[in-house]
């Protein structure tokens, strides 16, 4: 069976490793990526993490005019071919959470691909709020 | 950008002789339109892109592309010098000089006063008779340096 | 594309390929680099720049080898590919060359020809200096984009990109992906006061619902949402808005309607 | 009326026959671009006055008819009286009354309308005589200067048609296609691929609907063959395209004709519609059950669409640019189907290969180059036109034996094969053979069949200059050595016209046109620096003497020299002072004349009407 990225935000410390895990794991040549997740700190208890939620009928997918976004069928995430991303910003606007982002202006898009299968957040989170299973 | 008006009557009866969407009639519409006005007036282009279903975009590249499109109003008397290879060997450059100063216009202008245009032309084929000079598509061969001038001052 | 494997060889390594595959996708799996100018996976090869050369033979070909465009070159069985050779070194150079007699001010096509062991052109500056070494990702991405609003115009060395009859062109949404793709920042464009200028054109943005920062031009949020087939109001929302109504909406529902202990956030797949 | 069957074919054509048997003399009068330059139409029009006013034709039992290009444009307009074949040459509107009461009436020849052999200063009566004639052989151009080009019957009656019906009656596709390869034909557009290779790839492709279409083009220029062809016998093109698209399976075709040719446009559009009356085009052509029809597709003006890839485009109504062909046109072509295209002269052949037999076609011109090809022989030769030889034959036979050699006797500097694409050969070059290989390797190549003889006086740097400006003009642009590197060339050798040359030009040109040799993305770009590499390699020394010497030895390049006439020569004729367009020649009668340097424009005028060559270049 297709493993899921699950999130208990109660054990969440918002200690936010998993937003260093995430950049690492994603940064380039040139330092520290955007990380594709994000930890809010509302206080013990309280604390939320967001990250893409690779919605079955996902709109940036739809509104893509170079089918750079695609759904890899052996993780489930939906991935961005950064070779075909023209940059045009669309699907971060389309997303109705706020899930993707543009690294500086309108370079290509930047979204959870859940690492290929090994999600960096999950790996390194201390607490199990992020578990990959 | 256009000086007479185009005629959107003359443009229908040009459209009605190409079926509608299909964009392969471009150039010869397009061809349809210089010869009714004169040039490819931007106004009968567009009526003519949404008859053939196709971007403005694309009739412009291709009314710049093809050599026998003009965006501008052509004169009234259209002076081709062959600038084929047997005509420039002999000596039909110094033809297109020679009317160029003449007439105070690069090759491809049109004189002030709409009277003429000159233009160039890769090779009418008719190299036999170089060097070759057409007034308006009547084909003069054997031209000598000097007797543009005679001709187009005794014209004038 | 068919599904029969060919097996090619690139530098001596041999790999294994779709048919029909261009040798440049096949090398750039590999992660065998050749350099490209005009290149962009989301849009149609043109073999226009020329940089991404190679050589190739085949056993066949009775010792025939020839220069093709990686870009456009499809592989097949027994296909033998150099990358790197004296002779494409030297045509790469020349092209770069070339092209920065045309751009002589181009900081990308400079850092390029730089790469490319050329720091200064050794031809004539061209008469018309330019930024645009016409590559065409911009009108190829336009007309990906279903607005064909712009297009090459004139020939030879008097080509350029241009909207038709010099106008505003009708046919443009504003998107600015003609900008975005451009390597050499040719196409000049600014968002003031909600306002985006592009092509001697202005386009009012719509704003965000929440905070009211500029999104995307009204005629482009038309266009998008009529194009992807989803309502205009997907796109409304800019995306840091648009985290922070998430955010909202997950704390309010479990804290509301579930004791904190037992939620989980489930990424669904 | 519909031909609906070979039998009904045989009978038409005999009818035909039996007309133009019963007529007892025929004049014909050249009506190509050439003759009609020259004032044919006044001439036709005032024989047609004469014929109807004096009743010749139940007089004479007189037949009248205007035909297509002769060949031999430069003596136009010309007159041709059948069946003793007196050869008139520039005949005027003023001399059909000549002509009708001397020759036609009384059967008298008119010797001053007589061709006169500029070598032997003979006149020569007879058409077949005439040495630019009597060493041709003709067949793609078989039925020009014979037939009406507008009347189809007229083309039924020299056995138009009869190969198509052998094709399509008597040969399976396959057979066509085998006839084709064993003929040894080979395109005649300028690459030389065999034709019946190129037919077979495209029968074989998968895909069911299939393009046959002719490149009627002709941008070289210089060169004018195919539209003589389409202007003179435009039914034979046709004729050879449907047995084409018979042979591949096409359904469908384009003839793509250049705008600049509105007389060939005009002719090909009557014979498709006389073509489809009688049933030789569109469905169910001569009751075998096939079909497949033709329209034209006009160019726009621009060269690179003799490239066929981007002719394809054009013909689709798109922008004239070249794809890479890496997969071929015969597999995917026009709307990416499987497309023959041949050009004029390569169509015209095949129904004579058909009707002839391809043993005939190989037996002429060299092993890997059968059959004759048409050239446009033009420049500074005596006699100009168009000429179809044997391949084969040497340079100098077609020069000095069909051509008479060079005007005024001046020295022969260089020949220049294949348009912007070919390049220049030397006098020492003149004994090759012409066929598609030897005048490869020679540096040059056949092209489509422009042959222009340049004389002492022509500058090899000024023409590769004219070369590089036309395909500066005509490169599409879309790739980067043809647009910029094309460019670059010209700048060079532009500056060096000028007298800005500098030492090292010359490699730098050389490097650079390797690269765009090499990485051009279509043959115009490929075979661009041709002109220049051939004129370099055969011409170095006139390069030279523009960069070292800053000297245009052939008095062309007009800040490299000044002209001067030379007191000792100069008989003080005064044409010189007539001809200068700006009134810079001084000198009385019968004394020496002097050039004022400093408002000639040396245009050469002078120098052209010197009787004694008095004018030198200084």
């Amino acid at each position: 069976m297709q493993k899921t990225l699950v999130i208990t935000p109660s054990r969440c410390t918002a200690c936010r490793t998993c937003e260093l895990a995430c950049s690492f794991k994603h940064a380039g040549p040139a330092g520290l990526g955007i990380s594709r997740i994000r930890a809010f700190m509302f206080g013990e208890g309280k604390n939320q993490i967001l990250t893409c939620f690779q919605c079955d009928d996902a709109a940036c997918v739809k509104v893509c005019p170079v089918t750079a976004l695609a759904r890899n069928e052996a993780t489930g995430a939906i991935e961005v071919d950064e070779d075909r991303c023209i940059g045009c910003g669309l699907c971060s606007l389309a997303c109705p959470f706020g899930h993707m982002a543009h690294d500086g202006r309108m370079a290509i898009a930047i979204k959870c691909d859940l690492c290929g299968g090994q999600p960096a957040c999950a790996t390194f989170c201390p607490t199990r709020t992020l578990e990959y299973i | 950008m256009s000086e007479t008006s185009i005629d959107p009557d003359r443009v229908r009866s040009i459209l009605t002789r190409y079926p509608q969407g299909d964009g392969s009639g471009l150039i010869h519409a397009l061809q349809d339109i210089q010869a009714e006005f004169g040039y490819v007036a931007c106004e009968a282009v567009a009526r003519l892109c949404e008859h053939l279903n196709i971007p403005l975009s694309k009739a412009f590249s291709v009314a710049t592309f093809y050599k026998a499109f003009s965006l501008e109003p052509k004169g009234e008397t259209i002076i081709r010098v062959c600038t084929g290879t047997a005509c420039h060997i002999r000596g039909s450059q110094i033809l297109a000089d020679e009317l160029s100063s003449l007439l105070d216009v690069e090759p491809g202008g049109t004189t002030k006063d709409l009277k003429f245009t000159l233009e160039t032309v890769n090779c009418v084929g008719a190299c036999a008779m170089a060097p070759v000079v057409a007034f308006n598509g009547v084909y003069q061969g054997n031209v000598q340096p000097g007797a543009l001038t005679r001709k187009i001052r005794g014209g004038k | 594309m068919s599904e029969k494997v060919v097996n090619l060889e690139i530098n001596g390594r041999g790999f294994q390929a779709r048919e029909g595959m261009t040798i440049l996708e096949v090398a750039k799996r590999e992660g065998i680099p050749i350099p490209t100018l005009c290149h962009h996976d989301a849009l149609e090869p043109v073999g226009a720049c020329r940089l991404c050369m190679v050589e190739i033979t085949h056993p066949n070909w009775r010792g025939w080898k020839g220069l093709v465009t990686a870009c456009l070159y499809p592989v097949e069985e027994g296909l033998q590919v150099t990358t790197e050779s004296q002779e494409i070194h030297q045509v790469r150079k020349t092209i770069l060359d070339l092209l920065l007699a045309r751009c002589p001010d181009a900081p990308y096509i400079q850092k390029v020809a730089a790469e490319h062991g050329v720091t200064a052109t050794s031809f004539k500056k061209n008469e018309v200096q330019t930024v645009c070494i016409l590559c065409g990702l911009c009108v190829r991405v336009c007309a990906v984009k279903g607005c064909n609003a712009i297009g090459t115009a004139r020939r030879g060395i008097r080509r350029e990109i241009a909207a038709p009859f010099g106008m505003p062109p009708p046919d443009c949404i504003g998107c600015t992906s003609c900008a975005h793709i451009c390597p050499t920042d040719a196409i000049p464009w600014e968002d003031v006061n909600g306002v985006r200028k592009i092509w001697d054109q202005e386009f009012e943005m719509v704003r965000c619902v929440s905070c009211g920062r500029p999104i995307m031009p009204v005629t482009q949020l038309e266009f998008e949402a009529k194009r992807a087939g989803i309502s205009p109001d997907y796109m409304t929302t800019c995306p840091a808005c648009s985290q922070q109504k998430t955010l909202e909406t997950i704390r309010t529902a479990f804290t509301i309607k579930r004791p904190a202990s037992e939620d989980a956030v489930e990424a669904a797949s | 009326m519909r031909i609906n069957s070979v039998k009904s074919l045989t009978r038409a054509a005999g009818r035909a026959r039996g007309e133009r048997k019963r007529l007892e003399t025929e004049v014909l009068v050249c009506a190509g671009t050439g003759c009609l330059a020259n004032g044919s139409m006044d001439v036709a029009e005032a024989f047609l006055g004469a014929i109807r006013r004096r009743k010749l034709e139940a007089r004479l039992k007189l037949g009248f008819k205007t035909t297509g290009c002769h060949g031999f444009c430069e003596k136009g307009p010309l007159v041709i009286i059948q069946p003793q074949g007196i050869f008139y040459k520039g005949v005027k509107a003023k001399d059909v009354k000549e002509i009708v009461d001397q020759t036609l009436l009384k059967g008298q020849v008119i010797q001053r309308l007589l061709y006169r052999d500029p070598n032997t200063k003979q006149r020569v009566e007879q058409y077949a005589e005439i040495p630019f004639y009597s060493k041709q052989h003709r067949i793609a151009l078989r039925n020009i200067g014979k037939i009406d080009p507008k009347c189809i019957d007229d083309c039924l009656a020299v056995g138009g048609y009869t190969g198509l019906a052998k094709a399509l009656t008597e040969m399976k596709p396959t057979e066509v296609i085998d006839a084709v390869t064993e003929s040894g034909l080979r395109g005649r557009g300028g690459g030389g691929f065999p034709t019946g290779r190129k037919w077979k790839t495209c029968r074989e492709a998968e895909d069911p609907t299939k393009y046959v279409l002719c490149n009627a083009d002709e941008g070289d220029p210089g060169a004018f063959m195919d539209r003589s062809i389409c202007e003179g016998d435009p039914h034979a093109v046709l004729e050879g395209m449907v047995i084409g698209a018979w042979a591949v399976g096409a359904s469908k075709g384009y003839i793509y004709v250049r705008e600049e040719y509105p007389l060939a446009v005009k002719h090909l559009q009557a014979a498709i519609e006389q073509a489809r009356e009688r049933g030789f085009l569109g469905d169910d052509i001569l009751g075998t059950g096939f079909s497949y029809d033709v329209q034209i597709a006009r160019g726009g003006g621009a060269f690179v669409c003799g490239e066929s890839s981007a002719l394809m485009k054009s013909v689709a109504g798109e922008v004239g640019e070249p794809r890479a062909k890496y997969v071929h046109s015969v597999i995917r072509g026009l709307y990416d189907k499987p497309t023959v295209l041949n050009n004029v002269e390569t169509w015209a052949n095949v129904p004579w290969i058909i009707t002839e037999g391809a043993a005939a076609f190989a037996s002429l011109g060299t092993k890997k180059s059968t059959g004759t090809k048409t050239f446009s022989l033009v420049g500074k030769v005596k006699n100009t036109g168009l000429v179809e030889v044997p391949m084969g034959i040497t340079l100098r036979e077609i020069i000095y034996d069909i051509g008479g050699g060079i005007i005024k006797n001046r020295p022969f500097k260089g020949v220049q094969t294949g348009g912007p694409s070919g390049g220049c050969l030397p006098e020492g070059k003149l004994d090759l053979p012409v066929d598609f290989d030897t005048l490869t390797e020679a540096g040059s190549m056949m092209g489509s069949g422009g042959m222009i003889v340049m004389d002492d006086r022509t500058c090899m740097v000024d023409v590769a200059r004219y070369f590089l400006k036309f395909l500066v003009d005509e490169s599409c642009g879309k790739c980067v050595p043809c647009r910029e590197g094309v460019h670059q060339l010209h700048q060079t050798v532009n500056d060096i016209c000028a007298g800005n040359g500098r030492p090292g030009d010359l490699e730098r040109i050389e490097a650079l046109s390797d690269v765009v040799v090499k990485a051009s993305l279509c043959a115009l770009g490929k075979s661009a620096p041709n002109p220049i590499l051939s004129t370099l390699r055969y011409f170095r020394e006139e390069y030279e003497a523009h960069i070292n010497d800053r000297k245009c030895p052939a008095g062309v390049c007009r800040n490299l020299f000044t002209f001067r006439i030379s007191p000792e020569i100069c008989n003080g004729c005064g044409l010189c002072a007539k001809s200068c367009p700006v009134d810079c020649i001084a000198g009385e009668k019968k004394e020496v004349h002097v050039i004022d340097a400093s408002v000639c424009t040396r245009c050469g005028a002078c120098r052209n009407v010197c009787p004694t060559d008095a004018v030198e270049v200084i």
